[in-house]
């Protein structure tokens, strides 16, 4: 179809949600109370706010990927080639991939990858 | 090349144990004859409550609306939840003396946790264990039972 | 009649919340305190956890307890000797059989009771399948705390069986009230020996299967080895009995050291593992299960004749005097102490349920860990809440 | 160890200890002043009495003899030599206070916790003396002979 | 013989004949919309419905039998169930973001529906990057999970968030891999040439060992990146309640709990496609009769059965494993995963260029 598919998906999930909601606003009577709003912690009111600084060992690893992701890009045009280009790309990739590979390694040295 | 051979063997065990598991639970999948769910109240009419299953107690009456209570409160004093308590009144016997019988046997069936020591407890083996356990009902006070029948009376002969 | 509940004022407790960023009260900065229970589908009960987290890591456990206490030990301060024994069923109550037992057992101590044979071989069979229930239970349930749904059907498949059992001959599936001073309160049912052979037939082909898909699989075996360690001397000094001390190498089955009933006279192992981490308490209680087959499988064609319960008098009244009584219930130690002042019912009463002790176990053991190990360490805990705050 | 030689091991370190031998185990009562070395005597010397099975009170008040009495009463077993001894120590009733053991044997922590809620003994040098089990505002001491609820209790 | 493609073209044929092109185009893009949304809705019952009953099945019980014959309503009664519900929005929450999320989820859902081939010719996209449009897009839930878990101010909802997005860009990577080991061998990024390439043969058997290796990581790592157990880390109800959708009620957990279900159904429509030949029926070798037997059976059940296959596996993985640790499951692909991928791609590249494949 071209690119209005996506116009035409994106459209239709919105749809489909908004329809879902819609539906269910009109059934439902809801009642409003204050434990209503609060935020679930196992039957106790929360104590503080979850939006504080606090450490978490999820942000090296989500930059670990972002290095390791923009790698596997230039791996899709080279994949497409591959045939045509014969011996050359593997040598070529496996070139690229030993790079890669010890950059890998030197953050596992480094503990980037054990978990804090 | 040792690390190389640990890191394959490692990968090999961890590979076979979950295809193990797999096993498990796939040869389950395949077999619905092993499937053990009771479908409970579909069931009802074959069920089997074994007849020592202790659901409430209840006053065995004859075909002659009698009972074997003399109204001498030993299962009261057993209970430990103050389940069971005993009217008693005075009947007079043929002789002219007057003796002390079984009014209303009053049963909260809300308290009991059938611990089955009024049973054991009772002398004449007036009361017994039903096998019931249907006792969902949707007002607490219908739970509070009296277990002699209306008209009824002590079976001639218990002392 | 009916008691009237309080109606806790939530209001009062509910703290302001909204776009507050400067940051949470009394935690430190980086520190996350989060509540785990008492509904949480994890704590099997009503435990609360309050848990100080540095990012994933467990800074502090601090169990808050009370939320099923019901003052047992008072309320058995107005029950007779024999009343009071139903009561114990509801601490643990997935080894009530064996709570009733150590209650009578004390009783009959005070008493100086001589118990028959057969009520002996009775009650020791019916710990027996009671500690088989009751490690089935948690068995289904630590797998269902590491994410694993399936195991618990399986578990509760054979638990079933021990239930139907139970309730043939005994009258109830979790609360029996079997054990009374003196005995038990009446004789086994004429199936019951075919049936628990039956069963045990059943049940070794099964715990195969259960090493299949738990004991050996290598997602299971990551998440519980080198997790929540108990050095032997610690497990001492918290008190830790049953298969929680026996994890970490200390030798504690009271079946063992105080052997009562006919414990002395069969055949088993106490198992003993060393390393102290989750994966070694898991170990002690599945090879239990192999034990208690075991002794079952001595016991149950030797049932002796006789009576199933001693002559006693219809009021009990125990002499002057203190009296305690030890038993090994699935979960470890577990103590009745009765001090008489010679009336009908006890002066005081002290149960010392190896629940408790273990849990305060929790916090050590847990430091450093992750969230997800904390599910590991009470799955293998095995705690039975009731039976904590009695 | 048997009864005779635990209690001649006491009698070298506490001579005026009161001894009790009708029981299953040797009780020993001491005095509340000498309670927390007595404690330390216990697990470190000769008896090496490691695990602390039991630990409770036993308040007296409803006893003809005992009306300002309260006692704690601590259960040993050396996991060493596999003997037992009970260990009790008198308290005022009126103003119940004692030196804790939780830094002895760590279990004593809960223990003494779930005591100090239900018979308000204070353990002095706790780290963490709070309710257990019963609410941070709860009024009374359950455990306590003369304690009254008239909503939850029920008398029969 | 029956097939999708002939009543496509036909159906295109009418409208643009019948109408102005303006006019076609709108119909053909309503009816395309129509058909994506029942299709969402008819996934959505039909594996709901599935799971419960495999997980039945191996767990010994009989699983839904009541609504309908069988059990087969019980999804829609439960659909009904959650409109019935009343949608909470705490009150200490971003509401925006909050109420954002679970479209960001659907959207991302939908948008990978393009460049599936359902059957021979029934396509809505063939986008010629149909594969790198893919991995692109998939990540996209991401941000729609980390949106709810931030936005709910709940402490749970916070963790689970972000263990979801730790591990779903981990694992993306290795996914990424065994893709590219694929379009290695079929020498294309389009799905309709992928599927072409494997007309003498699906690729999972062409590809030799590296072939199987390259599938049964696409098949770990797909299971990770919908969250699915064994790496259900960011809703890990034992640990963190529900995780990221705690605070979630009503119609917006439904559109979670559908977006999983559609998350699966395209990772596997998109693992049959690459390894298992999509809609091309199996063939073996020189058995005339029986490739022709396989022709008869239309391609849209070709691609189903082997989309639904994959579907009960991962089903199968949950019903059986325990769940990870959170520093397992990241050990698990930066140090097995990934190394393993890279090596094999390599291998898949050698076999690729001296043309060891069948």
């Amino acid at each position: 179809m071209g690119p209005i598919a996506l116009l035409i998906l994106t459209i239709a999930a919105i749809l489909f949600s908004a329809g879902g909601i819609l539906v269910s606003k009109f059934l439902v009577r809801g009642s409003v109370n204050a434990q209503k709003g609060q935020p679930y912690e196992c039957g106790i009111p929360a104590e503080g706010s979850p939006w504080n600084q606090f450490n978490v060992g999820y942000y090296l690893f989500a930059l670990l990927f972002l290095i390791f992701d923009v790698e596997l890009i230039f791996v899709y045009p080279w994949a497409v080639v591959v045939k045509k280009v014969g011996w050359m790309a593997l040598v070529e990739i496996a070139i690229f991939f030993f790079i890669l590979f010890t950059g890998f390694l030197y953050a596992h040295k480094k503990g980037a990858l054990k978990w804090m | 090349m040792a690390f190389l051979k640990q890191y394959i063997s490692e990968i090999y065990q961890a590979v076979s144990s979950l295809l193990k598991g797999m096993k498990t639970t796939g040869s389950y999948f395949v077999r619905p004859k092993e499937i053990i769910t009771q479908q409970y109240p579909d069931n009802r009419a074959d069920m089997k409550i074994p007849e020592r299953f202790r659901g409430e107690v209840v006053m065995t009456h004859d075909e002659n609306n009698e009972h074997a209570c003399t109204g001498c409160t030993a299962c009261e004093l057993a209970c430990p939840n103050a389940t069971i308590k005993i009217v008693t009144k005075f009947d007079t016997t043929p002789e002219g003396k007057k003796k002390k019988a079984l009014d209303t046997f009053v049963y909260h069936l809300e308290l009991c946790t059938m611990c089955n020591l009024c049973v054991e407890a009772c002398p004449t083996s007036a009361i017994k264990m039903a096998q019931t356990f249907e006792h969902s009902v949707y007002d607490r006070s219908q739970l509070l039972k009296k277990l002699n029948k209306p008209g009824s009376k002590l079976r001639a002969g218990v002392e | 009649m009916y008691r009237e509940t309080k109606i806790l004022n939530v209001d009062s407790k509910v703290s302001p919340i909204g776009g507050d960023l400067e940051g949470a009260v009394g935690a430190d900065e980086g520190e996350l305190v989060i509540n785990v229970g008492p509904q949480h589908p994890a704590t099997h009960g009503v435990l609360h956890l309050v848990i100080t987290l540095q990012g994933e890591t467990i800074q502090k456990v601090e169990p808050h307890l009370g939320y099923i206490h019901r003052s047992i030990e008072k309320m058995c301060e107005s029950l007779s000797y024999r009343q009071f024994i139903y009561v114990t069923s509801r601490m643990d109550y997935l080894s009530a059989h064996i709570n009733n037992h150590g209650c009578a057992l004390c009783v009959e101590k005070g008493l100086q009771l001589e118990i028959p044979p057969r009520a002996q071989v009775i009650r020791v069979l019916m710990d027996e399948l009671t500690r088989i229930a009751s490690h089935e239970l948690w068995w289904g349930a630590m797998a269902m705390d590491l994410g694993a749904f399936t195991p618990f059907f399986y578990a509760f498949r054979e638990r079933e069986t021990i239930n139907d059992i139970m309730e043939e001959t005994c009258g109830a599936r979790l609360t029996m009230n079997y054990m009374v001073p003196g005995g038990v309160m009446y004789d086994i049912h004429p199936n019951f020996q075919k049936r628990v052979k039956d069963f045990i037939q059943l049940f070794n082909n099964k715990i195969d299967e259960y090493d299949d898909l738990v004991t050996n699989n290598i997602i299971f075996q990551n998440r519980t080895k080198g997790v929540g360690i108990l050095s032997a001397a610690d497990a001492i000094s918290y008190g830790c009995t049953g298969p929680v001390a026996r994890g970490s190498g200390v030798t504690c089955d009271i079946r063992k050291l105080y052997p009562y009933e006919v414990y002395d006279k069969v055949a088993f192992d106490e198992i003993i593992e060393t390393a102290g981490d989750s994966y070694a308490r898991y170990l002690v209680r599945i090879k239990e299960l192999r034990q208690s087959v075991r002794i079952i499988e001595q016991l149950i064609d030797n049932i002796p004749d006789g009576d199933f319960q001693a002559k006693t008098k219809a009021v009990l009244k125990l002499p002057r005097g203190e009296f305690y009584s030890r038993i090994e219930t699935a979960r470890g130690e577990f103590g009745v102490y009765i001090v008489s002042e010679g009336g009908t019912t006890p002066y005081r009463i002290k149960f010392r349920s190896p629940g408790f002790s273990n849990l305060s176990a929790l916090d050590h053991m847990s430091r450093g860990s992750k969230i997800g190990d904390l599910m590991a360490i009470m799955g293998t805990l095995d705690l039975v809440i009731p039976d904590i705050d009695r | 160890m048997t009864n005779g030689e635990i209690k001649q091991h006491i009698v070298t370190v506490r001579p005026n200890g009161v001894f009790d031998e009708t029981g299953e185990w040797l009780q020993v009562q001491v005095d509340i002043s000498e309670w927390k070395t007595f404690a330390q005597w216990l697990r470190n010397d000769a008896l090496q009495m490691d695990f602390l099975f039991c630990l409770t009170g036993i308040d007296w008040s409803a006893t003809a003899t005992g009306k300002t009495l309260l006692t704690m009463v601590y259960h040993f077993t050396s996991t060493v030599f596999r003997h037992t001894l009970v260990v009790k120590v008198k308290l005022d009733r009126n103003n119940p206070e004692i030196e804790t053991v939780s830094d002895i044997w760590r279990t004593a922590e809960f223990h003494e916790r779930e005591v100090f809620d239900l018979f308000g003994v204070k353990f002095l040098h706790h780290p963490d003396l709070r309710r257990l089990v019963l609410t941070d505002d709860f009024e009374g001491y359950p455990l306590r002979k003369d304690f009254e609820d008239p909503i939850n209790m029920i008398k029969l | 013989m029956f097939s999708l493609e002939n009543i496509t073209d036909s159906s295109q044929k009418w409208l643009y004949a019948t109408f102005n092109s303006t006019i076609a185009l709108v119909l053909q893009c309503v009816i395309v919309m129509l058909l994506v949304i029942s299709l969402f809705a008819v996934l959505g019952l039909v594996l709901v419905l599935m799971e419960r009953k495999v997980a039945a099945r191996m767990q010994i019980r009989l699983g839904p039998n009541r609504v309908g014959p069988k059990g087969m309503l019980q999804t829609a009664a439960d659909t009904l169930k959650l409109m019935m519900k009343e949608g909470l929005t705490p009150d200490g929450a971003d509401k925006f973001l909050f109420n954002l999320a679970p479209f960001v989820v659907m959207i991302a859902g939908m948008l990978i529906m393009a460049p599936i081939a359902f059957a021979k010719g029934f396509q809505i996209w063939d986008i010629n990057i149909g594969v790198l449009y893919v991995s692109a897009v998939s990540s996209v839930s991401v941000i729609g999970i980390l949106m709810a878990g931030w936005a709910s101010n709940n402490k749970y909802s916070l963790l689970g968030a972000m263990r979801s997005g730790a591990q779903i860009v981990s694992y993306e990577l290795s996914a990424g891999f065994s893709i590219v080991s694929i379009v290695v061998l079929a020498g294309s990024l389009q799905m309709s040439d992928i599927i072409a390439s494997q007309q003498t043969g699906w690729w999972l058997f062409r590809g030799h060992i590296p072939a199987i290796i390259a599938f049964v990581i696409f098949i770990i790592a797909v299971t990770a990146e919908t969250n699915r157990a064994p790496f259900d880390l960011a809703e890990a109800e034992s640990e963190l309640t529900a995780g990221f959708h705690t605070e979630y009620s009503g119609m917006k957990f439904a559109l979670f709990f559908l977006a999983e279900y559609i998350n699966i159904f395209i990772v596997c429509a998109i693992g049959a496609t690459l390894f298992l030949g999509g809609w091309m029926p199996l063939h073996v070798g020189h058995w005339k009769g029986f490739n022709h037997v396989m022709d008869y059976i239309p391609s849209s059940l070709w691609f189903l059965g082997k989309t639904f296959f994959l579907i009960f596996l991962i089903m199968w993985f949950r019903w059986t494993f325990p769940r990870l640790r959170v520093d397992q499951l990241l050990s698990l692909e930066w140090k097995y995963l990934l190394p393993i991928s890279m090596f094999n791609l390599l291998l898949i590249t050698l076999i690729a260029i001296m043309g060891w494949h069948f």
